[in-house]
């Protein structure tokens, strides 16, 4: 069995910033989300944000996802992290602190982190139009199949 | 909190009968079976009585059940032996379905150079015989295949697929893990060679199991040592537990009626899921199908999250096998059935025993649709 | 009938507390360590526990045991895993005094293309190391020693032999059955890189043991399966077993001085029987030996017929090792030794524990002279 901190429990039962944002017509405001992982994978993450122009601020953050406990708790737990920041910042929040965040995820559970981060670089770069550059899985094995994570990846994020 | 325990095709609680039988031989009758002195030699019946217990279930002659330690090592054994009294054959027919314990030393063997065959099954999780057939030749040495599937519960034809076998000239073996003590066996009347069983599935404890070995197969041990087992299975006996299995046998085969008020609550459980929750389906045959077991897969949302809501209730059940449940991967066996993903992901199994009351069936009831629907409203594939 | 229990190198009893230890898992907590729900959470904990409770009295790591079903596997599974380990290397070095479940297995891997070389013994029991030295050459593979010898109690000198072992880049391989418990053992700073013990040589029950396994050493598992004991030993765990080693491990530890205690009434036994009975003699060595066995040759008479004696007042003792004892043939290992045909015939083995007490010793003091005399009586040889 898996060793879940109280933490990934509390925001697996009770996750905060669950669903989706609405569109918003005000002005000064833009909504965009960002998406990884698909339902062949086994785990995928759409993530929304809502961000001041102006200050390049996240006003609001919200997810949805399709995965396993440690899945939905990380989701929660990078909504709760980047609120607030402005999108530079929140480029820099690594799927290390997210783990943090939650008191620490089993080690084979630590890719289930990345995948917040990698919505988080998709909404981002959709939102600022850049193109997202594709790392390209050369040495390694896959370690989670579920979408395609290899273990060099995970170090690279994780360390 | 109070266990709502629906995982029994993991493992099943030891009835409190086989407990009170075996726990002599953790107390006084410590002996050493093999012993020449009479303390040792009473724990040596009360080990043959075990095997007539146990031979009984099965339709079988005492000499011919080998003890072991659990399902695996049966397994291992089996494979093993059967190759080894072919050394001419290098053939394996087996199925995609397998436990881990089958398929890993069908791989091993590849390696060392046999050549084995997959059998595919169809959406139901059922195999083709004339796939079967078709696999067939004068060098497959072996036929292995389960009785029955511990993930979906699916029966195999096994006498048509061991008469098919034996034309062939080829071994079969059947690991009967999860059918032993649920579904009927007179091996007597069998195409059967070997046939493995595990104790802990049929509320005997974990750590012994079993092997039939037909009379007159040519059989190699894969421990060596002493001569216990008349020299088929070495290494000082587990005695508690092979008198426990013994009783756990002469149990199932009292209790056989009530598998089916188990497959009763089973069918309550499962029509019920499907009539108050959206977008499921069984993985499974509808009919050739154990009466426990139940699998059901929940569109759009992740199994491990069901379990663990469920688990926030005391609730125990279970996707996949129990000795691969650390791995991330999709079930082997969901995937051979050619499940869709939308649904593979979030496939269940609930396992039932003796034990299952109607009242655990109806909390699960009660349960599983706000489970159900609380995942789905947090997943984005909901509303697609 | 009282039984006066002389025959624990055969098997002992279960220790109470170790029986109350392991009970809640064969009642309560039935859950499968493998399942993700924490019913089965909270078993998988109890066998970590069990794991650092042995691991503390070896001197080892967690990580580095590995639960087994008895004693023989972990021989087996050692030996082979060496094997695999090194397949450029095809010699093994053990010697002539082995357990069965040894000596078997290499007998197999000469058949394979192995070259074994057994090592002798002198007649104390104890191997010489210059042989073991000339034995070794760069293709050595393995070199697989007991540290205790069931039959005689014999100790060998496992850390020169290490050595010399390790020089030579080889493996290995220590069957400590018979030392655990009753020799300290402190595997951190050993040559050993895998060593096997067996359960119920140490007051838990039959049917589970454990094999060491040094952290770097490449092993192979034998027995293929799910993820159990991290990949290293597939099958559902003998968790009530397991928790029952755990427990004796921890009481081995603190029961360590008892061991003095155990060796004076060895002692007391030892020579009281050579002071009232006349042709008699100790069969090992006088030093290097466990504290709890003496192997006494008797002239003029047979071996069975001195155990089934004793019998008759309820007293345990063997000849041989209880897993050959259905055989016929006199002791390989007092052959190995070159015991005179005089005395093979009629060495009995004595194996005391920490359950023995003075008056056992004295009872059997008293009833061995006139058992030994009515058989010499009976016997033709006596006057020769
Ligand atoms: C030295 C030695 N090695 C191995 C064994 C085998 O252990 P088990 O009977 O637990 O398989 C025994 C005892 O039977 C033994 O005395
Ligand atoms: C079909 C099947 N075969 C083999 C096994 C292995 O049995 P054991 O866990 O006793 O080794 C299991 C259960 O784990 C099983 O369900
Ligand atoms: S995201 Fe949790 S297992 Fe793949
Ligand atoms: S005469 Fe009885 S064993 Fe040889």
């Amino acid at each position: 069995m898996w060793d879940y901190t109280d933490k990934v429990l509390d925001l697996f039962y009770n996750p905060k910033n669950q669903g989706a944002i609405a569109p918003c017509e005000e002005p000064g405001i833009a909504v965009v989300f960002g998406e990884v992982g698909s339902i062949a994978c086994g785990d995928a993450l759409r993530l929304h944000l809502q961000i001041d122009i102006a200050s390049d601020k996240i006003l609001d953050a919200r997810f949805q996802t399709f995965g396993c406990t440690s899945a939905i708790a990380s989701s929660s737990a990078l909504t709760e992290l980047i609120k607030g920041l402005t999108l530079d910042a929140a480029l820099h929040v690594t799927n290390k602190e997210i783990a943090d965040y939650l008191g620490g995820l089993p080690e084979a559970k630590m890719h289930c982190s990345v995948m917040g981060q990698e919505a988080l670089e998709a909404a981002i770069y959709k939102y600022r139009g850049i193109e997202i550059e594709h790392h390209e899985e050369d040495e390694g094995a896959l370690i989670c199949a579920c979408y395609g994570v290899s273990e060099n990846k995970i170090r690279r994020v994780a360390i | 909190m109070n266990i709502i325990y629906f995982d029994n095709n993991a493992t099943t609680q030891v009835d409190p009968i086989v407990l009170e039988a075996m726990l002599p031989y953790l107390q006084e009758y410590y002996g050493n079976p093999s012993s020449m002195h009479s303390f040792g030699g009473q724990v040596s019946k009360a080990i043959q009585a075990a095997r007539s217990q146990l031979a009984s279930l099965l339709g079988a002659e005492d000499s011919e059940i080998v003890f072991t330690s659990c399902g695996t090592e049966g397994n291992n054994t089996a494979i093993r032996a059967a190759l080894a009294a072919q050394p001419d054959r290098d053939r394996i027919i087996t199925t995609q379905v397998e436990h881990a314990c089958v398929l890993n030393v069908c791989k091993q063997l590849e390696k060392q150079g046999y050549t084995v065959t997959y059998l595919s099954v169809d959406r139901h999780g059922q195999i083709d015989l004339t796939e079967l057939e078709a696999a067939l030749t004068g060098s497959t040495a072996l036929v292995t295949t389960m009785y029955a599937n511990n993930e979906t519960g699916v029966v195999f034809p096994i006498e048509e697929i061991g008469a098919l076998a034996k034309s062939y000239g080829a071994a079969f073996h059947v690991d009967a893990v999860q059918a032993v003590g649920k579904l009927p066996l007179n091996l007597k009347t069998s195409t059967i060679d070997l046939l493995t069983l595990s104790g802990h599935k049929l509320h005997a404890p974990k750590g012994v199991g079993a092997l039939y070995v037909r009379r007159g197969f040519r059989f190699r041990p894969l421990l060596l040592g002493g001569h216990q087992e008349r020299g088929r299975r070495a290494g000082t006996e587990n005695v508690a537990g092979i008198v426990a299995l013994g009783k756990a046998a002469e149990l199932a085969q009292q209790h056989f009626q009530s598998t089916t008020l188990e497959q009763q609550l089973r069918d309550r459980l499962e029509q019920g899921l499907l009539a108050t929750i959206s977008d499921c389906q069984v993985n499974g045959h509808p009919t050739q199908r154990l009466p426990n077991t139940t699998n059901i897969g929940f569109k759009y949302i992740e199994g491990e999250a069901i379990l663990l809501s469920l688990n926030q209730y005391g609730v125990c059940a279970s996707s996949g096998s129990a000795c691969t449940s650390g791995s991330l991967e999709p079930s082997h066996v969901l995937r051979a059935m050619g499940i869709p993903y939308t649904i593979l992901h979030g496939s269940i199994r609930f396992s039932l025993s003796r034990y299952t009351t109607a009242a655990e069936v109806d909390r699960v009831l009660e349960l599983m649709p706000p489970i159900i629907e609380r995942l789905r409203a947090i997943s984005p594939f909901n509303s697609d």
